[in-house]
């Protein structure tokens, strides 16, 4: 046994304790920061298992912004926990025990006993890579091989702004989701804000355009933006677009409408939906992707910023 | 070349780590809130920084050597900015008990 | 045992863990954090997995990760959705139970909690 | 040289166990403030010592990630901490609802 596999069985062990601390401790708030703290390692393991791609994904999403987003709503029903009094009885608790070890050691065992020769995609897809010119290999699956998972992934996450925006109340449709947040002109938060932002969005353009070669692309850079966005709007630099706004609702359409046309374009003078012709294939998916950056930034900011809920006047 | 290389990291790291050790002691033992505070930005600032200065001479170009760099000042940045949030919070609470 | 072998075991209790939360924890916040690690332990699988489907130079299957990245997504959507759901839901009656039991008879059996 | 990185990795993540441990105890909010703050900054170095160790050198970019978004989740971390104790604590204030 190695110094490094220690480190792993270490760093296995460290994740767990964190992932039975988030089940088990009483208080919400206490919970939400464990799992925090447990999407962060898991950020560590993914890049452990040569993932990067992954890694940076889950280091924006599980780090930082689902972190924020469970947060936020513990804050807010922190008031209503005493009110929930109706924990299961023995007998759940025991099957329900039961049922979760028997899951866990089935999957414990088919990792165990997983068949000798593994089966791989990486061949195909590196054979494959010169079709589109990015030498990502992750990037051309989700770009080019399996676009159309990301195109439905793209409308998933359309679906869920309509659907969050729904459940505004009659009086607050049309207005700013979420709290106004007032502007400490003198305020350290103010100062960060002001001088954060730039940053962060020349790291974002980076992530997202080292992700043709390298691991990036579309989607952490565009998390890194929404974190920008919202940074300045808790900082009361800037407030929520009203949900009307016609730039905005553009905005969030831009990524899925463009790879739609671009796929029916395939269709119409190509062989198949979403057949790129090879002479423009790099072309294609670099004016994708910008859409798609900017659909994703808005997208998310607005799912952290939630339903619009002051009144219209 | 590549011996001198390897002591500064290995010194630089250790005493990168020997920070870390010393602001989660601090963390374990201070009893209130500003002195873990000021336990907890020793971790951040020194700990992180040795690091960053021990894995520079393992860097392949100028372009990682800055991307490190500029790592350490954005977590500079953020752990000046965030405790001062959290004493001015600890303060509040104080004064208002 | 590998170190891939044991961010696997770790995974499949992930998985386990998640699911008993998921049962047993009568508040719907708690439930989503358990559906969460639940989501992120078949993640992890995915990575072990593919991670011995190492070959031709990549370190890991890029297809698994490519589906792994957009369930990520999908993931973080339909949390953001749920959570929304359930602030409207406390907003409008100010508590958070999905019992169809009224409240104040709820109360009338306080050794749980 | 890679076992020295190895093993300073996974001193640091120990210590980071141990550090979360008393901050997730702590009695006040505040000290639970700090937890995103501590786990972005060892998270980073635990990170940044990995890549050097396996040769990966996107752990860079995922740590330069990590450092905006951690600072970000501090930054929201207290605000939010802050809010709620507006609302639970003092009582005094009636700003936003």
């Amino acid at each position: 046994m190695n110094i490094a596999t220690i480190f792993e069985v270490v760093l296995a062990a460290v994740v767990l304790g964190l992932g039975i601390w988030t089940i088990a401790v009483r208080e919400t708030y206490s919970a939400t920061v464990g799992f925090v703290a447990y999407g962060l390692l898991v950020a560590l393991i993914w890049v452990r298992l040569d993932a990067v791609d992954v890694a940076l994904t889950e280091a924006a999403i599980g780090g930082g912004l689902g972190g924020v987003l469970l947060l936020g709503a513990a804050a807010r029903l922190r008031d209503a926990e005493p009110t929930v009094a109706e924990a299961p009885g023995m007998v759940t608790r025991v099957s329900a025990a039961a049922l979760s070890a028997l899951t866990a050691a089935a999957l414990a065992g088919a990792i165990v006993f997983l068949p000798d020769p593994a089966p791989t995609l990486a061949p195909t897809v590196v054979a494959h890579a010169s079709a589109t010119s990015l030498a990502n290999p992750v990037t051309n699956v989700l770009m080019a091989f399996r676009a159309m998972d990301t195109m439905l992934e793209k409308v998933v996450l359309l679906l869920a702004i309509i659907g969050v925006w729904s459940l505004a109340p009659d009086n607050a449709w049309g207005g700013h989701p979420g709290p106004r947040h007032q502007a400490d002109p003198d305020g350290i938060l103010v100062f960060l804000a002001r001088l954060l932002p730039p940053v962060g969005i020349v790291v974002a353009i980076y992530i997202f355009w080292t992700g043709a070669n390298h691991p990036g692309g579309a989607f952490q850079g565009g998390a890194i933006l929404a974190s920008m966005w919202v940074l300045a709007i808790m900082a009361g630099l800037t407030d929520t677009p009203s949900i009307g706004r016609r730039w905005l609702r553009f905005v969030l359409v831009a990524g899925p409408g463009l790879f739609l046309l671009v796929g029916l374009g395939g269709l119409w003078f190509g062989t198949a939906f979403l057949a790129y012709p090879p002479a423009l294939a790099k072309p294609l998916i670099l004016g994708i992707e910008v859409a798609m950056i900017l659909t994703i930034a808005a997208t998310l900011g607005l799912l952290l910023a939630g339903a619009p809920e002051r009144s219209v006047k | 070349m590549s011996l001198a290389r390897d002591i500064m990291t290995i010194s630089a790291v250790s005493a990168g780590v020997f920070f870390f050790l010393a602001g989660t002691a601090g963390l374990l033992r201070f009893p209130d809130t500003l002195t873990r505070l000021h336990a907890l930005t020793k971790a951040d600032n020194l700990g992180l920084g040795l690091v960053v200065l021990g894995l520079l001479p393992q860097a392949g170009s100028l372009r990682e050597g800055l991307k490190l760099v500029s790592i350490w000042l954005l977590v500079l940045l953020a752990g000046a900015t965030v405790s001062q949030l959290i004493a001015r919070t600890a303060r509040q609470g104080e004064t208002a008990k | 045992m590998s170190g891939p072998t044991a961010f696997g075991l770790c995974a499949a209790v992930a998985v386990g863990l998640g699911l008993y939360g998921l049962i047993t924890n009568p508040h719907p916040l708690r439930k989503l954090i358990a559906f969460n690690l639940l989501g992120s332990g078949v993640f992890l699988l995915f990575g072990v997995v593919g991670r011995r489907g190492a070959a031709a130079g990549v370190g890991n299957d890029p297809v698994p990760q490519a589906l792994v990245i957009t369930g990520i997504v999908v993931a973080f959507s339909a949390t953001a959705l749920a959570i929304s759901l359930l602030l409207r839901l406390f907003q409008k009656t100010g508590s958070t139970t999905l019992s169809n039991v009224a409240p104040p008879n709820a109360s009338s059996d306080p050794s749980g909690g | 040289m890679t076992e020295f990185l190895t093993a300073a990795v996974g001193f640091i993540l120990a210590l980071l166990a141990l550090g979360l441990v008393s901050i997730l105890r702590g009695p006040g909010d505040t000290d639970r403030m700090m937890a995103a703050q501590l786990i972005g900054t060892g998270g980073i170095a635990a990170l940044l010592l990995v890549g050097t160790v396996t040769g990966v050198s996107a752990a860079v970019d995922v740590a330069l990630t990590l450092a905006l978004l951690a600072t970000f989740a501090s930054i929201a971390f207290v605000k939010k901490g802050l809010s709620s104790l507006e609302t639970h604590g003092t009582g005094s204030t009636e700003n936003h609802k």
